[in-house]
């Protein structure tokens, strides 16, 4: 019992618990002009008024997110082992990636729907756009910084490229690979929500654009919450799976 | 025992057939201009199969790059030629036909003692539940008991090396290359792995090359003792040994031993002291 | 049925009710169309969707949209105008002391550059003042820069801004100052089609504007439903803004032609002003061809009892 | 012979051939399928287009490429500093990270409504919202490559007396350096894409503005060549970054 | 020469002074359970200020272990405590007064031999330009001259090791913990090595704790030689060396020392053996 006290003090849910209280405290106190900053109570109400929509499209976006996701980092990964292996290919490639990563998505909202049509592979495909860049360079940094010395200890073993791919680059690279995945699972919620004013009717990105285009604030709000928890969820889920799969010590 | 001039032919059956391994005029410069080193400069080698020759010399002087080469892991530079069989070795074409141990243990941090120990059977294509069981044998030799599920991290440095001993021999070749493969062991456990070595060396009738710091252990294992100059490194000279085999420990204590031992040891002492007088520059 | 699909340039809104309630009240089934409302968004390019045949109608921005679409090579025919007035004005804070253009000389004003600024433009020049006289600056989507007063001057909707604006307690503080006031009159909300359709399809076209303009005028007698209807298509939409939203684009609907001649009446004299202004701000490289840009022929074809209140 | 292998081991033909593929898939597309310039205008058109235009896309340029490198510098900093007072305080890591990546979720563009209200529609917004969409990037990389240290050499400092600041100096730093620049790899496209969405959203000048106005006024041109600029100058950027990288990692 | 059972007090000063140094049953027990491994189990020790100490043992004993844990870097079981000068000790509070040289090498990669040689004078706070003045005038006494900018993969094995050994030797603490300093290196530059670490010790009355395998090494250098057992290890024996200083390197030859090594030799090897003998299970 004492010891679960112990954990629950020092878990960070307590901070945020703390952090909340803080906020609706201040705003009570301080009475900002809701534009600013609205009281959490308010945003907990909202967000109450509202919570079938909220739930269809917090489940809509998590979705396209996950797909999204899914597809993005198996294309990163994938792109970034071709990259390790040939220089001609990262060369002449790896600029084009750059290039598409500076097109803005919005920017072509009628594009994406002529060629994905006003489906959820429109939202997947935003998601993807924004995944696989991160997970690309960063299975690439993670693939090339493999100890040159391993790498001749598996050779004098006469490892194959496959072989040595297996045993000893993937694991190499798994750390580095993990993080890029962490900082592309928040992109990829960015892409399908962004993918969602392309003429859909459900989802997170849906209400944000009704949310801003009226003013509503807290309902902007609200919806911020939303991706920002789906996100957190996400994250969580993929630290996760990290620790799982990631239990060494490093060793450089 | 026989001191011979360097050049001249290792004993027995290497008048007939060509040398396990030959090396002609062997070179490896690192670096350009001001900042080269010429680690290796014009080494001509004969290694008979089922020969064991230990390699001993300076710090520094370049024993490393050599195995290195002879492994297939970095190549000559172009003056000279490395033969195998009598046939001459393009880039890494050793690759896989000699088991190598290198002087940094390079234990993966995430497999086991045991799977480390079977990285070369696996990459080998044996299956893993076949392999473990081979080394999980193999472990109370190596005083390792108890400890196949350990990580690298978790073991001291003695450990260490001996998982990368055993990684080693597993990887069963017939030409070994060992370098510095007992440097981190007590000396009863030294000692046991020795056995263990010309145990596997004598049955396997398997050709080893050997460098170490130890003369005593240089001259107790090794049919011949080549000595390394200091740098640029080329092979100063060869020591055939021709105490009788199985040598008993105690053997160190006869003088004939002990004449080998004070006029090998003369010999590096002059090579190491080349070492410190080098100054300013690397040679 | 025919399978069609209309292209909206915003979300489910009050805004678009007709074509909600034509849809729920079954007008288009009725005319053998099998409609699809898809919503739109910011970037989402209305023009370019129908004209490439993504989507069979549109409904899009204002006069200066379609006439430079049509210059840009656009295929693009409107067929209906659906707001009569100009549907935005600008408006000041009572205590600026602003009351009307002339009063613009010196200040922030800030407006849409989505084809918007020409109206400004347009106003300044009837009332004598410089641009270069005052401060223009391009304005957001959000209200909230003018609430900061961050502008002297912003443009706002009568049916959106406006009524955010009252929303938040501002409505007495405000002074509106109305282009329609100056000459100026920009028609906004334009139906579109692409000419391929329209000359393959055309009674897919007129069942589709006979159906709209009923349900147009099914939704300004029947307000109440027509929020339900609106409602349904998108239920986190606040209730009272839509609400207020629909009494507002009433008056634009209903406004000029829209009672004279009846709903979604197309007015080519007013386009024609436009255009002379457009090409005068060399918006326009040169007047265009307007009997190819409108063809008020479904129009005209819509029974009046349909189109009339 | 030895022109041809010469040719192709030189950094730049890969890259000039990844262009010309592009370029051909391109004009390609449009020849065979007949797309429309609405559609897809041909590239000859868009830089056409971009050279009777050149003073009102240099200042937009000028205007987005500014904040993008402001917010970079910012963002990577503070990731930076985030990610090193996180390592130092790890209590402080268990609240803060959950929070980070909460706030991260968030599209930008929800952020833009309300960084518009608090920053104002100039500079300084969009500023902001680069500098939080690459600071999160780089804070998770750094936190990752700070953690990369072999715990026996940060024994090895601690024995020589050095506290936890000078083990950051000069032995963390340094192995975090290769997970460091793949963040600011990574963060190269997306400092000017969230610049250019920011702007979108509300700006007085800038790539983002000229897109989003030429959109609403259906001149595709101009957005496609904005676009075109934008993506050159991230590639310029990006290229140099890369040449930055290669001095910086100079001991492999 | 005495040999004295466990507990006996050093020689000279110790019995006046508090000790430099005192352990007093130290444990360190790694993992849960089943994978718990004792590696030090209830170690007594007192070491006077100005004693050269040698520790040998079988591999994986707990050396190293105990080092970490007198470097300060590792906290002992709550067992037990630690004492310098007589004061009890808690966690860290050594850090930044012994200087520590630790098996591996643990030279940076992005540093050159220069600048890793100066790592412990950096830290201290010491101007560079100094710090490298200082290190650079050491160089060709350690056999790297002409290598100040090289990147620590360009190095030999052996020159890894003496840069890290002049990275200690530069940070100038009374209290010196070396583990095996001198594993990799051959028999001159070893020597060269001992050399200049007894005037270090001689010259600046320094206390020096050192881990070797080299028996030889342990009893020419030490004023006692400590004895660890096999795992869990403590302290088994100590030997007072009383050969008289300067040693000369052909004192090897003395019976009086091979009296002593021949013992030494037998208690390792019975230790040694208990590690092979454990099967199954890691104590
Ligand atoms: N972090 C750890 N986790 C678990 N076990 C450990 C850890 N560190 C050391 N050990 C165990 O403690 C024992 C003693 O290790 P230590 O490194 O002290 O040995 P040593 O005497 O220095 O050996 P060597 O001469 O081989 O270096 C070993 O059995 C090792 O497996
Ligand atoms: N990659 C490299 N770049 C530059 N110089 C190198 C490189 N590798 C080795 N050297 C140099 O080559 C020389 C010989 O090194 P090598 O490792 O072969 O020595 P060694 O005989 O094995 O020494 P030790 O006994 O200390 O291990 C050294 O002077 C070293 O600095
Ligand atoms: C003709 C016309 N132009 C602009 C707006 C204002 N507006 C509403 S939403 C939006 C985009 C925000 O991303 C903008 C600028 C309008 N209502 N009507
Ligand atoms: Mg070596
Ligand atoms: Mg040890």
């Amino acid at each position: 019992m004492n010891d679960f006290l112990q954990r629950a003090v020092r878990s960070p849910a307590l901070a945020f618990v703390g952090l909340a209280l803080v906020w609706e405290v201040c705003v009570h106190a301080f009475a900002p002009s809701p534009r600013y900053l609205p009281a959490l109570s308010a945003i907990a109400q909202d967000a109450w008024s509202v919570w079938p929509q909220l739930a269809r499209g917090f489940g809509r976006t998590l979705l396209e997110t996950v797909l999204g996701f899914a597809m993005g980092a198996l294309f990163g990964c994938a792109c970034g082992t071709v990259f390790t292996y040939s220089r001609w290919m990262e060369r002449s490639v790896f600029p084009l990636f750059v290039v598409s990563q500076t097109v803005p998505v919005v920017a072509f909202g009628a594009l994406i729907v002529i060629w994905f049509g006003n489906s959820l592979l429109a939202k997947v495909m935003t998601a993807f756009f924004l995944t696989f860049f991160p997970v690309t360079v960063n299975t690439l940094r993670g693939l090339k910084s493999c100890d040159p010395q391993r790498i001749a200890l598996m050779k004098s073993f006469g490892a194959n490229r496959l072989v040595m791919f297996f045993k000893l680059a993937v694991p190499s690279a798994l750390p580095q690979v993990m993080v890029g995945l962490r900082v592309a699972i928040g992109l990829s919620l960015i892409g399908s929500v962004v993918g969602e004013w392309f003429g859909e009717t459900v989802g997170l990105g849906v209400m944000l654009m009704e949310a801003m285009n009226a003013d509503l604030v807290v309902r902007l709000w609200v919806v911020m919450f939303a991706c920002g928890l789906m996100g957190a969820l996400l994250y969580g889920l993929l630290a996760f799976v990290e620790r799982r799969l990631v239990w060494w010590r490093s060793e450089s | 025992m026989k001191f011979m001039p360097h050049e001249v032919m290792p004993p027995a059956a290497s008048d007939t057939a060509p040398p396990m391994l030959e090396l002609v005029n062997v070179w490896k410069r690192f670096g350009e201009a001001q900042a080269r080193t010429v680690a290796v400069s014009g080494v001509n080698l004969r290694i008979a199969k089922g020969e064991f020759v230990t390699l001993v010399g300076p710090s520094g002087c370049g024993k490393s790059t050599l195995f290195n080469m002879i492994a297939g892991l970095l190549p000559p530079d172009d003056d000279g030629s490395l033969l195998f069989g009598g046939v001459p070795q393009r880039d890494g074409q050793l690759l896989g036909k000699v088991s190598f141990m290198p002087q940094r243990d390079l234990l993966f941090p995430w497999r086991t003692v045991l799977d480390n120990a079977i990285l070369a059977l696996e990459v080998e294509g044996l299956p893993r539940k076949e392999a473990r069981e081979r080394a999980r044998a193999m472990l109370p030799e190596f005083g390792l008991a108890g400890f196949a599920n350990h990580y690298p991290h978790q073991l001291s440095g003695g450990m260490r090396q001996r998982v990368a001993l055993m990684r080693t021999f597993l990887f069963e070749r017939d030409l070994m290359l060992l370098d510095e493969p007992f440097g981190a062991l007590d000396a009863l456990t030294r000692s046991r792995m020795q056995h263990w070595l010309l145990d596997i060396w004598a049955r396997h009738w398997r050709t080893v090359l050997f460098i170490t710091h130890d003369i005593d252990e240089a001259i107790v294992l090794g049919d011949r003792v080549l000595v390394m100059s200091a740098r640029p490194g080329t092979v100063k000279s060869e020591t055939v040994i021709d105490l009788p085999r199985p040598r008993d420990p105690s053997v160190v204590l006869t003088p004939e031993f002990i004449r080998i031992k004070q006029r090998l040891l003369a010999e590096i002492e002059e090579e190491s002291r080349k070492t410190f007088a080098q100054e300013g520059t690397a040679s | 049925a025919e399978k069609v699909s209309l292209r909206l340039k915003w979300l489910a809104q009050a805004q678009f009710a007709g074509f909600y309630v034509a849809k729920a009240k079954g007008f288009y089934d009725q005319a053998g169309l099998d409609l699809t409302i898809n919503p739109g968004g910011p970037n989402l390019n209305v023009e370019t969707l129908v004209a490439s045949g993504n989507d069979t109608f549109g409904l899009a921005g204002g006069t200066e949209t379609v006439l430079l679409a049509r210059e840009k090579g656009l295929p693009l025919v409107c067929i209906g105008v659906t707001v009569q007035n100009t549907p935005f004005t600008y408006v000041t804070y009572k205590d600026s002391g602003i009351t009307k253009v002339k009063d613009f000389a010196g200040k922030k004003v800030a407006t849409w550059f989505t084809g918007t600024q020409y109206t400004l433009y347009s106003m300044l020049a009837s009332a004598g003042v410089k641009q270069s006289d005052l401060t223009i600056v391009p304005q957001s989507g959000s209200m909230a820069p003018f609430v900061e007063k961050q502008f002297d001057v912003a443009a706002a909707t009568y049916y959106n801004e406006l009524n955010t604006l009252k929303e938040q307690g501002l409505g007495d503080k405000l002074t509106l100052i109305k282009p329609d006031d100056y000459g100026v009159v920009v028609q906004q909300d334009t139906v579109l089609v692409s000419e391929k359709y329209r000359n393959e399809k055309p009674q897919q076209v007129q069942a589709f504007l006979t159906a709209t303009i009923k349900g147009w005028k099914y939704a300004l007698q029947n307000k109440k439903e027509a929020i339900d209807i609106v409602m349904a298509a998108a239920p986190s939409l606040n209730r009272a803004h839509q609400e207020a939203m629909l009494d507002e684009f009433e008056k634009l609907v209903k406004a000029g032609k829209g009672t004279t001649d009846g709903i979604l009446a197309i007015d080519l004299p007013t386009v024609e002003k436009m255009q002379a202004q457009l090409v005068g701000y060399k918006a326009l490289k040169a007047p265009a061809d307007l009997s190819k840009a409108y063809d008020p022929s479904f129009w005209t074809q819509v029974p009046a009892a349909d189109k009339k209140f | 012979m030895v022109a041809q292998r010469k040719l192709m081991a030189s950094p730049v033909a890969p890259v000039v051939l990844g262009i010309a593929v592009l370029l051909a898939v391109w004009e390609g597309a449009i020849w065979l399928f007949g797309i429309p310039p609405f559609v897809l205008p041909s590239l000859g058109t868009i830089v056409q287009h971009a050279f009777t235009d050149t003073g009102r896309l240099a200042g937009a340029l000028l205007a987005t490429l500014g904040e993008a490198l402001g917010g970079y510098a910012l963002g990577g900093l503070l990731g930076l500093l985030l990610a090193v007072v996180l390592l130092l305080v790890p209590p402080l890591e268990r609240i803060v990270m959950p929070l980070a990546v909460a706030v991260n979720a968030v599209p930008t563009v929800a952020y833009a409504p309300l960084f518009l209200i608090w920053f104002g529609l100039g500079a300084a917004s969009k500023i902001a919202l680069v500098a939080l969409a690459v600071g999160f990037t780089m804070l998770v990389n750094a936190l990752h490559g700070l953690k990369q240290a072999d715990l026996a050499a940060v024994n090895l400092m601690r024995s020589f007396g050095a506290g936890p600041l000078k083990i950051v100096w000069r032995l963390r730093l340094p192995v975090a350096m290769p997970s460091v620049v793949t963040a600011l790899r990574i963060g190269v496209p997306r400092s000017m894409i969230v610049a250019i969405v920011g702007e979108m959203l509300g700006a007085y000048a800038g790539l983002g503005r000229m897109i989003y106005e030429s959109t609403q006024q259906v001149d595709l041109l101009s957005v496609w060549s904005a676009v075109l600029v934008a993506s050159l100058a991230s590639m310029v950027f990006y290229g140099l970054l890369v040449w930055i990288d290669q001095k910086l990692v100079w001991w492999r």
